[in-house]
Protein backbone atom coordinates (compact mmCIF):
# COMPACT_ATOMS: atom_id res chain seq x y z
CA UNK A 1 0.00 0.00 0.00
CA UNK A 2 1.31 3.21 -1.18
CA UNK A 3 0.40 6.51 -2.15
CA UNK A 4 2.01 9.56 -3.95
CA UNK A 5 1.14 13.21 -4.48
CA UNK A 6 3.15 14.62 -6.95
CA UNK A 7 3.78 17.52 -9.49
CA UNK A 8 5.94 14.80 -11.66
CA UNK A 9 4.85 12.51 -14.35
CA UNK A 10 4.69 8.45 -13.65
CA UNK A 11 5.79 5.54 -15.08
CA UNK A 12 3.02 2.79 -15.30
CA UNK A 13 5.48 0.29 -16.41
CA UNK A 14 7.89 0.69 -13.59
CA UNK A 15 5.37 1.18 -11.04
CA UNK A 16 3.51 -2.36 -12.20
CA UNK A 17 7.44 -4.02 -12.30
CA UNK A 18 7.41 -2.41 -8.64
CA UNK A 19 3.84 -4.13 -7.08
CA UNK A 20 4.83 -7.40 -8.11
CA UNK A 21 8.58 -7.65 -8.26
CA UNK A 22 10.06 -10.63 -6.71
CA UNK A 23 6.31 -12.39 -5.97
CA UNK A 24 5.19 -15.03 -7.63
CA UNK A 25 1.69 -15.27 -5.50
CA UNK A 26 0.00 -12.77 -7.41
CA UNK A 27 -2.39 -13.75 -10.18
CA UNK A 28 -3.61 -10.52 -11.44
CA UNK A 29 -2.71 -6.86 -11.47
CA UNK A 30 -4.98 -3.98 -12.77
CA UNK A 31 -4.15 -0.17 -13.40
CA UNK A 32 -6.38 2.82 -14.49
CA UNK A 33 -4.77 5.26 -16.02
CA UNK A 34 -6.13 8.36 -16.08
CA UNK A 35 -5.25 11.84 -19.01
CA UNK A 36 -6.07 15.13 -19.77
CA UNK A 37 -8.21 15.30 -22.11
CA UNK A 38 -8.18 17.97 -25.14
CA UNK A 39 -11.63 18.69 -25.39
CA UNK A 40 -14.38 19.39 -22.67
CA UNK A 41 -17.92 19.74 -23.29
CA UNK A 42 -17.21 19.82 -27.08
CA UNK A 43 -14.81 22.67 -26.36
CA UNK A 44 -10.96 22.40 -26.92
CA UNK A 45 -8.92 22.75 -23.84
CA UNK A 46 -5.51 24.02 -23.81
CA UNK A 47 -4.19 22.61 -20.40
CA UNK A 48 -5.81 21.48 -16.98
CA UNK A 49 -4.51 22.81 -14.07
CA UNK A 50 -5.10 20.92 -10.88
CA UNK A 51 -5.39 22.52 -6.92
CA UNK A 52 -5.33 20.28 -4.22
CA UNK A 53 -5.26 20.56 -0.57
CA UNK A 54 -1.90 19.02 0.41
CA UNK A 55 -2.17 17.04 3.85
CA UNK A 56 -5.31 16.05 3.95
CA UNK A 57 -5.19 15.17 0.12
CA UNK A 58 -2.54 12.23 1.34
CA UNK A 59 -4.63 11.38 4.39
CA UNK A 60 -7.66 11.04 1.96
CA UNK A 61 -5.72 8.97 -0.74
CA UNK A 62 -4.49 6.39 2.00
CA UNK A 63 -8.06 6.46 3.71
CA UNK A 64 -9.69 5.42 0.32
CA UNK A 65 -6.64 3.14 0.14
CA UNK A 66 -7.26 1.34 3.63
CA UNK A 67 -10.71 0.83 2.40
CA UNK A 68 -10.05 -1.31 -0.72
CA UNK A 69 -7.72 -2.94 0.81
CA UNK A 70 -10.22 -3.93 3.81
CA UNK A 71 -12.94 -4.73 0.99
CA UNK A 72 -10.96 -7.00 -1.34
CA UNK A 73 -8.26 -9.33 -0.92
CA UNK A 74 -5.18 -7.41 -1.93
CA UNK A 75 -1.92 -8.16 -2.31
CA UNK A 76 -0.41 -4.97 -3.30
CA UNK A 77 -1.80 -1.71 -3.97
CA UNK A 78 -0.37 1.78 -5.48
CA UNK A 79 -1.80 5.56 -5.93
CA UNK A 80 -0.70 7.97 -7.81
CA UNK A 81 -2.39 11.75 -8.32
CA UNK A 82 -0.54 14.73 -10.18
CA UNK A 83 -1.15 18.29 -9.60
CA UNK A 84 -0.04 21.84 -10.68
CA UNK A 85 -0.43 22.48 -14.57
CA UNK A 86 -0.97 19.53 -17.38
CA UNK A 87 -1.38 19.73 -20.96
CA UNK A 88 -3.22 17.34 -22.90
CA UNK A 89 -2.40 13.46 -23.48
CA UNK A 90 -0.71 14.07 -19.62
CA UNK A 91 -0.68 11.57 -17.27
CA UNK A 92 -3.45 12.62 -13.85
CA UNK A 93 -3.98 9.14 -12.20
CA UNK A 94 -3.22 5.68 -11.54
CA UNK A 95 -4.36 3.26 -9.75
CA UNK A 96 -3.03 0.01 -9.91
CA UNK A 97 -3.88 -3.48 -7.60
CA UNK A 98 -2.61 -6.74 -7.18
CA UNK A 99 -4.82 -9.69 -6.09
CA UNK A 100 -4.53 -13.57 -6.51
CA UNK A 101 -8.53 -13.67 -8.23
CA UNK A 102 -9.09 -10.73 -11.25
CA UNK A 103 -12.10 -9.86 -9.62
CA UNK A 104 -10.88 -8.70 -6.61
CA UNK A 105 -8.08 -6.28 -8.74
CA UNK A 106 -10.86 -4.65 -11.02
CA UNK A 107 -13.77 -4.10 -7.63
CA UNK A 108 -10.60 -2.31 -5.61
CA UNK A 109 -9.36 -0.48 -8.85
CA UNK A 110 -13.29 0.90 -9.78
CA UNK A 111 -14.01 1.45 -6.12
CA UNK A 112 -10.75 3.56 -5.60
CA UNK A 113 -11.27 5.58 -9.09
CA UNK A 114 -14.93 6.06 -7.74
CA UNK A 115 -13.76 7.62 -4.41
CA UNK A 116 -10.71 9.59 -5.78
CA UNK A 117 -13.42 11.42 -8.44
CA UNK A 118 -15.91 12.80 -5.33
CA UNK A 119 -13.55 12.19 -2.29
CA UNK A 120 -10.07 13.11 -2.80
CA UNK A 121 -9.73 16.73 -1.93
CA UNK A 122 -8.63 17.96 -6.12
CA UNK A 123 -10.30 20.78 -8.32
CA UNK A 124 -9.62 20.86 -11.89
CA UNK A 125 -9.47 24.26 -14.28
CA UNK A 126 -9.74 23.57 -17.80
CA UNK A 127 -7.92 26.32 -19.94
CA UNK A 128 -10.75 27.59 -22.55
CA UNK A 129 -10.31 30.10 -25.36
CA UNK A 130 -12.41 32.30 -22.83
CA UNK A 131 -9.87 31.97 -19.92
CA UNK A 132 -9.99 28.89 -17.61
CA UNK A 133 -13.13 26.95 -16.16
CA UNK A 134 -13.95 25.14 -13.14
CA UNK A 135 -14.80 21.74 -13.53
CA UNK A 136 -18.35 20.48 -12.27
CA UNK A 137 -18.52 17.70 -9.96
CA UNK A 138 -20.87 15.05 -12.28
CA UNK A 139 -24.15 13.22 -10.78
CA UNK A 140 -22.61 10.35 -12.29
CA UNK A 141 -18.99 10.87 -10.17
CA UNK A 142 -21.38 10.50 -7.25
CA UNK A 143 -23.89 7.67 -8.82
CA UNK A 144 -20.42 5.76 -9.50
CA UNK A 145 -19.50 6.22 -5.84
CA UNK A 146 -22.94 5.17 -4.27
CA UNK A 147 -23.23 1.86 -5.73
CA UNK A 148 -20.52 1.01 -3.30
CA UNK A 149 -22.32 1.77 -0.32
CA UNK B 1 -7.80 31.37 16.36
CA UNK B 2 -8.90 29.54 13.80
CA UNK B 3 -7.02 29.08 10.41
CA UNK B 4 -9.66 29.14 7.50
CA UNK B 5 -8.45 27.99 4.34
CA UNK B 6 -10.10 28.10 0.95
CA UNK B 7 -9.87 26.21 -2.53
CA UNK B 8 -10.75 26.48 -6.24
CA UNK B 9 -13.83 28.88 -6.98
CA UNK B 10 -14.31 29.63 -3.16
CA UNK B 11 -10.43 30.73 -2.98
CA UNK B 12 -10.75 33.32 -5.64
CA UNK B 13 -13.98 34.45 -4.60
CA UNK B 14 -12.66 35.25 -1.42
CA UNK B 15 -9.01 36.62 -3.01
CA UNK B 16 -7.21 34.55 -0.49
CA UNK B 17 -6.13 31.05 -0.11
CA UNK B 18 -6.34 31.19 3.82
CA UNK B 19 -6.34 33.66 7.07
CA UNK B 20 -6.12 33.54 10.69
CA UNK B 21 -10.00 34.31 11.62
CA UNK B 22 -11.07 35.01 15.79
CA UNK B 23 -14.25 33.89 15.96
CA UNK B 24 -16.59 32.86 18.67
CA UNK B 25 -19.04 30.39 15.97
CA UNK B 26 -19.91 26.77 17.80
CA UNK B 27 -20.79 25.38 14.49
CA UNK B 28 -19.68 25.54 10.66
CA UNK B 29 -22.83 27.40 9.79
CA UNK B 30 -22.10 30.32 12.63
CA UNK B 31 -19.13 30.48 11.18
CA UNK B 32 -20.42 30.99 7.76
CA UNK B 33 -22.80 33.57 9.07
CA UNK B 34 -20.11 35.31 10.59
CA UNK B 35 -17.92 35.11 7.56
CA UNK B 36 -20.97 36.56 5.12
CA UNK B 37 -21.42 39.66 7.41
CA UNK B 38 -17.78 40.81 7.09
CA UNK B 39 -17.73 42.18 3.23
CA UNK B 40 -19.20 41.00 0.11
CA UNK B 41 -17.10 38.45 -1.72
CA UNK B 42 -17.46 36.37 1.48
CA UNK B 43 -21.34 36.79 0.79
CA UNK B 44 -21.12 36.02 -2.62
CA UNK B 45 -18.44 32.92 -2.26
CA UNK B 46 -21.13 31.27 0.17
CA UNK B 47 -24.44 32.29 -1.31
CA UNK B 48 -25.16 28.67 -2.69
CA UNK B 49 -24.17 26.51 0.10
CA UNK B 50 -25.14 23.35 -1.55
CA UNK B 51 -21.94 23.98 -3.54
CA UNK B 52 -19.95 24.40 -0.58
CA UNK B 53 -17.93 21.47 1.23
CA UNK B 54 -16.10 21.58 4.60
CA UNK B 55 -13.23 19.94 6.22
CA UNK B 56 -12.72 20.21 9.47
CA UNK B 57 -8.82 19.58 10.42
CA UNK B 58 -8.73 17.81 7.19
CA UNK B 59 -11.81 15.68 7.85
CA UNK B 60 -14.84 16.07 5.39
CA UNK B 61 -17.54 17.29 7.45
CA UNK B 62 -21.10 19.39 7.23
CA UNK B 63 -22.21 23.04 8.22
CA UNK B 64 -24.12 21.77 11.51
CA UNK B 65 -20.68 20.06 13.09
CA UNK B 66 -19.43 21.83 15.90
CA UNK B 67 -16.13 23.81 15.74
CA UNK B 68 -15.06 23.02 19.49
CA UNK B 69 -11.47 22.28 19.22
CA UNK B 70 -11.47 22.27 15.78
CA UNK B 71 -7.73 24.30 14.61
CA UNK B 72 -8.23 24.13 10.17
CA UNK B 73 -11.45 24.88 8.57
CA UNK B 74 -11.38 24.32 4.71
CA UNK B 75 -14.03 24.97 2.29
CA UNK B 76 -14.30 24.62 -1.03
CA UNK B 77 -16.65 23.35 -3.97
CA UNK B 78 -17.63 19.68 -4.60
CA UNK B 79 -14.31 17.40 -5.32
CA UNK B 80 -13.38 16.61 -8.72
CA UNK B 81 -10.09 14.41 -8.56
CA UNK B 82 -9.10 10.99 -10.35
CA UNK C 1 -7.53 -2.97 -32.05
CA UNK C 2 -4.85 -5.48 -32.39
CA UNK C 3 -4.21 -9.13 -31.27
CA UNK C 4 -1.16 -11.27 -30.28
CA UNK C 5 -0.67 -14.84 -29.76
CA UNK C 6 2.97 -15.30 -28.35
CA UNK C 7 5.23 -17.46 -26.50
CA UNK C 8 7.56 -14.04 -25.57
CA UNK C 9 7.07 -12.41 -22.81
CA UNK C 10 5.64 -8.74 -23.29
CA UNK C 11 6.12 -5.19 -21.87
CA UNK C 12 2.85 -3.69 -20.27
CA UNK C 13 4.36 -0.30 -20.11
CA UNK C 14 5.26 -0.69 -23.82
CA UNK C 15 2.04 -1.59 -24.91
CA UNK C 16 0.28 1.46 -22.54
CA UNK C 17 2.30 3.69 -24.37
CA UNK C 18 1.88 2.33 -28.08
CA UNK C 19 -2.03 2.60 -26.79
CA UNK C 20 -2.11 6.36 -26.26
CA UNK C 21 1.13 7.39 -28.40
CA UNK C 22 0.79 10.91 -30.43
CA UNK C 23 -2.76 10.79 -29.05
CA UNK C 24 -4.35 13.71 -26.63
CA UNK C 25 -8.40 12.78 -26.96
CA UNK C 26 -7.94 9.56 -24.47
CA UNK C 27 -9.06 9.76 -21.21
CA UNK C 28 -8.92 6.50 -19.54
CA UNK C 29 -6.43 3.52 -20.26
CA UNK C 30 -7.01 0.22 -18.26
CA UNK C 31 -5.12 -2.60 -18.00
CA UNK C 32 -5.15 -6.10 -16.58
CA UNK C 33 -2.60 -8.15 -16.43
CA UNK C 34 -2.81 -12.36 -15.83
CA UNK C 35 0.44 -13.90 -13.69
CA UNK C 36 1.34 -17.74 -13.19
CA UNK C 37 0.54 -18.19 -9.16
CA UNK C 38 3.36 -20.50 -7.73
CA UNK C 39 0.19 -21.85 -5.69
CA UNK C 40 -2.92 -24.05 -7.37
CA UNK C 41 -5.51 -25.45 -5.00
CA UNK C 42 -3.22 -25.37 -2.29
CA UNK C 43 -0.34 -26.90 -3.44
CA UNK C 44 3.02 -25.52 -4.78
CA UNK C 45 2.95 -25.47 -8.53
CA UNK C 46 6.69 -25.51 -10.62
CA UNK C 47 5.09 -24.33 -14.11
CA UNK C 48 2.40 -23.85 -15.84
CA UNK C 49 2.13 -24.94 -19.63
CA UNK C 50 -0.08 -23.53 -21.75
CA UNK C 51 -1.67 -25.20 -24.94
CA UNK C 52 -3.56 -23.84 -27.72
CA UNK C 53 -5.05 -23.54 -31.15
CA UNK C 54 -3.22 -22.46 -33.43
CA UNK C 55 -5.30 -19.95 -35.96
CA UNK C 56 -8.46 -20.45 -34.18
CA UNK C 57 -6.93 -18.56 -31.19
CA UNK C 58 -5.96 -15.81 -33.01
CA UNK C 59 -9.74 -15.66 -34.44
CA UNK C 60 -11.21 -15.95 -30.91
CA UNK C 61 -9.19 -13.08 -29.62
CA UNK C 62 -10.02 -10.85 -32.41
CA UNK C 63 -13.79 -11.81 -32.37
CA UNK C 64 -13.74 -10.96 -28.35
CA UNK C 65 -12.36 -7.43 -29.35
CA UNK C 66 -14.35 -6.54 -32.02
CA UNK C 67 -17.37 -7.15 -29.50
CA UNK C 68 -15.86 -5.36 -27.05
CA UNK C 69 -15.32 -2.54 -29.46
CA UNK C 70 -18.82 -2.54 -30.32
CA UNK C 71 -20.18 -2.14 -26.92
CA UNK C 72 -18.07 -0.27 -25.31
CA UNK C 73 -16.66 3.40 -26.34
CA UNK C 74 -13.37 2.01 -27.04
CA UNK C 75 -10.82 4.98 -28.95
CA UNK C 76 -7.85 1.70 -28.86
CA UNK C 77 -7.40 -2.01 -27.41
CA UNK C 78 -4.64 -4.63 -27.25
CA UNK C 79 -5.09 -8.34 -26.16
CA UNK C 80 -1.70 -10.47 -26.01
CA UNK C 81 -2.00 -14.05 -24.47
CA UNK C 82 1.04 -16.47 -24.23
CA UNK C 83 1.19 -19.81 -24.66
CA UNK C 84 4.18 -22.58 -23.92
CA UNK C 85 5.75 -23.28 -20.55
CA UNK C 86 5.87 -20.48 -17.74
CA UNK C 87 7.32 -19.85 -14.67
CA UNK C 88 5.47 -18.88 -11.26
CA UNK C 89 5.59 -15.15 -11.61
CA UNK C 90 5.15 -15.22 -15.24
CA UNK C 91 3.26 -12.97 -17.51
CA UNK C 92 0.48 -14.79 -19.09
CA UNK C 93 -2.59 -12.50 -21.01
CA UNK C 94 -2.12 -8.97 -21.11
CA UNK C 95 -5.65 -6.71 -22.01
CA UNK C 96 -5.47 -3.06 -22.72
CA UNK C 97 -8.46 -0.46 -23.17
CA UNK C 98 -8.87 3.06 -24.06
CA UNK C 99 -11.70 5.00 -23.98
CA UNK C 100 -13.13 8.66 -23.17
CA UNK C 101 -14.56 7.56 -19.85
CA UNK C 102 -13.51 5.51 -17.35
CA UNK C 103 -16.64 3.51 -16.63
CA UNK C 104 -16.56 1.95 -20.46
CA UNK C 105 -12.76 1.55 -20.37
CA UNK C 106 -13.04 -0.85 -17.03
CA UNK C 107 -16.47 -2.42 -18.55
CA UNK C 108 -14.24 -3.60 -21.82
CA UNK C 109 -11.38 -5.05 -19.70
CA UNK C 110 -13.57 -7.38 -17.96
CA UNK C 111 -15.57 -8.09 -20.30
CA UNK C 112 -12.50 -9.25 -22.68
CA UNK C 113 -10.85 -11.03 -19.46
CA UNK C 114 -14.22 -12.86 -18.83
CA UNK C 115 -14.12 -14.22 -22.17
CA UNK C 116 -10.69 -14.98 -22.73
CA UNK C 117 -11.38 -17.28 -19.82
CA UNK C 118 -14.19 -19.34 -20.94
CA UNK C 119 -14.29 -19.01 -25.07
CA UNK C 120 -10.45 -18.59 -26.40
CA UNK C 121 -9.39 -21.90 -27.19
CA UNK C 122 -6.20 -22.30 -24.42
CA UNK C 123 -5.69 -25.25 -22.06
CA UNK C 124 -3.42 -24.58 -18.72
CA UNK C 125 -1.68 -27.74 -17.45
CA UNK C 126 0.24 -27.00 -14.05
CA UNK C 127 3.16 -28.33 -13.25
CA UNK C 128 2.68 -30.66 -9.64
CA UNK C 129 4.99 -32.72 -7.44
CA UNK C 130 2.94 -35.75 -8.83
CA UNK C 131 3.32 -34.71 -12.61
CA UNK C 132 1.05 -32.67 -14.64
CA UNK C 133 -2.68 -31.73 -14.12
CA UNK C 134 -5.01 -30.03 -16.80
CA UNK C 135 -6.93 -26.97 -15.31
CA UNK C 136 -10.27 -27.54 -14.49
CA UNK C 137 -12.61 -24.53 -15.80
CA UNK C 138 -14.63 -23.28 -13.19
CA UNK C 139 -18.39 -22.18 -12.73
CA UNK C 140 -17.35 -19.32 -11.50
CA UNK C 141 -16.21 -18.00 -15.16
CA UNK C 142 -18.75 -19.52 -16.96
CA UNK C 143 -21.69 -17.25 -14.71
CA UNK C 144 -18.65 -14.20 -15.08
CA UNK C 145 -19.42 -14.71 -18.68
CA UNK C 146 -23.42 -15.06 -17.96
CA UNK C 147 -23.83 -11.25 -16.80
CA UNK C 148 -22.37 -10.10 -19.95
CA UNK C 149 -24.85 -11.71 -21.77
CA UNK D 1 -11.69 -36.83 -45.93
CA UNK D 2 -11.76 -34.51 -42.98
CA UNK D 3 -8.75 -32.97 -40.66
CA UNK D 4 -9.66 -34.05 -36.71
CA UNK D 5 -7.73 -31.92 -34.18
CA UNK D 6 -7.61 -32.95 -30.12
CA UNK D 7 -6.12 -30.88 -27.59
CA UNK D 8 -5.61 -30.86 -24.09
CA UNK D 9 -6.57 -34.29 -22.01
CA UNK D 10 -8.26 -35.40 -25.17
CA UNK D 11 -4.88 -34.94 -27.22
CA UNK D 12 -3.36 -37.11 -24.25
CA UNK D 13 -6.00 -39.85 -24.30
CA UNK D 14 -6.03 -40.23 -27.87
CA UNK D 15 -2.58 -40.00 -28.42
CA UNK D 16 -2.12 -38.01 -31.70
CA UNK D 17 -2.44 -34.43 -32.01
CA UNK D 18 -4.15 -34.44 -35.60
CA UNK D 19 -5.38 -37.13 -37.34
CA UNK D 20 -6.90 -37.49 -41.14
CA UNK D 21 -10.36 -39.60 -40.75
CA UNK D 22 -12.38 -40.72 -43.55
CA UNK D 23 -16.07 -40.55 -42.70
CA UNK D 24 -19.49 -40.28 -44.06
CA UNK D 25 -20.80 -39.00 -40.35
CA UNK D 26 -23.59 -36.27 -41.22
CA UNK D 27 -23.21 -34.74 -37.42
CA UNK D 28 -20.80 -34.48 -34.38
CA UNK D 29 -22.56 -36.78 -32.62
CA UNK D 30 -22.29 -39.47 -35.62
CA UNK D 31 -18.44 -38.74 -35.97
CA UNK D 32 -18.09 -38.95 -32.19
CA UNK D 33 -20.40 -42.45 -32.26
CA UNK D 34 -17.71 -43.21 -35.10
CA UNK D 35 -14.37 -42.37 -33.19
CA UNK D 36 -15.35 -44.36 -30.26
CA UNK D 37 -16.50 -47.62 -31.75
CA UNK D 38 -12.88 -47.95 -33.79
CA UNK D 39 -10.96 -48.18 -30.33
CA UNK D 40 -10.95 -48.08 -26.77
CA UNK D 41 -8.47 -44.86 -26.53
CA UNK D 42 -11.94 -42.47 -28.28
CA UNK D 43 -13.95 -44.66 -25.95
CA UNK D 44 -12.20 -43.31 -23.63
CA UNK D 45 -11.21 -39.83 -24.66
CA UNK D 46 -15.14 -39.37 -25.52
CA UNK D 47 -16.38 -41.13 -22.41
CA UNK D 48 -18.14 -38.01 -20.73
CA UNK D 49 -19.46 -35.73 -23.71
CA UNK D 50 -20.34 -32.84 -20.92
CA UNK D 51 -16.69 -32.05 -20.83
CA UNK D 52 -15.94 -32.04 -24.26
CA UNK D 53 -16.22 -29.22 -26.90
CA UNK D 54 -16.27 -28.62 -30.52
CA UNK D 55 -14.97 -26.66 -33.18
CA UNK D 56 -16.00 -26.44 -36.48
CA UNK D 57 -13.57 -25.14 -39.42
CA UNK D 58 -12.33 -23.36 -35.94
CA UNK D 59 -15.86 -22.07 -34.95
CA UNK D 60 -17.07 -23.27 -31.72
CA UNK D 61 -20.09 -25.32 -32.22
CA UNK D 62 -22.28 -27.91 -30.72
CA UNK D 63 -22.99 -31.74 -31.29
CA UNK D 64 -25.68 -32.00 -33.17
CA UNK D 65 -24.10 -29.49 -36.00
CA UNK D 66 -24.13 -30.65 -39.48
CA UNK D 67 -20.60 -31.80 -41.00
CA UNK D 68 -21.33 -30.87 -44.51
CA UNK D 69 -18.54 -28.76 -46.02
CA UNK D 70 -16.40 -28.98 -42.76
CA UNK D 71 -12.67 -29.67 -43.46
CA UNK D 72 -11.64 -29.17 -39.68
CA UNK D 73 -13.01 -30.52 -36.36
CA UNK D 74 -11.71 -30.42 -33.18
CA UNK D 75 -12.29 -32.19 -29.79
CA UNK D 76 -11.29 -30.00 -26.38
CA UNK D 77 -12.17 -29.70 -23.26
CA UNK D 78 -13.73 -26.72 -21.65
CA UNK D 79 -10.91 -23.76 -22.24
CA UNK D 80 -8.93 -22.22 -19.55
CA UNK D 81 -7.64 -19.18 -21.21
CA UNK D 82 -6.80 -15.77 -19.23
Amino acid sequence: MSVSVQADDFDVGAEIIALSAGRTDIGAVVTFTGLVRDMAGGKPISDMELEHYPGMTEKALEKIEAEANARWDLQASRIIHRYGKLTPGAQIVLVATASPHRGDAFEAAEFIMDFLKSRAPFWKKEGTADGGKWVDARDADEDALNRWS
Amino acid sequence: MMQVLYFAWVRERIGVPREDVETSAQTVADLVAELRGREERYDLAFSDMSAIRVALDQELSDMSASLAGVREVAFFPPMTGG
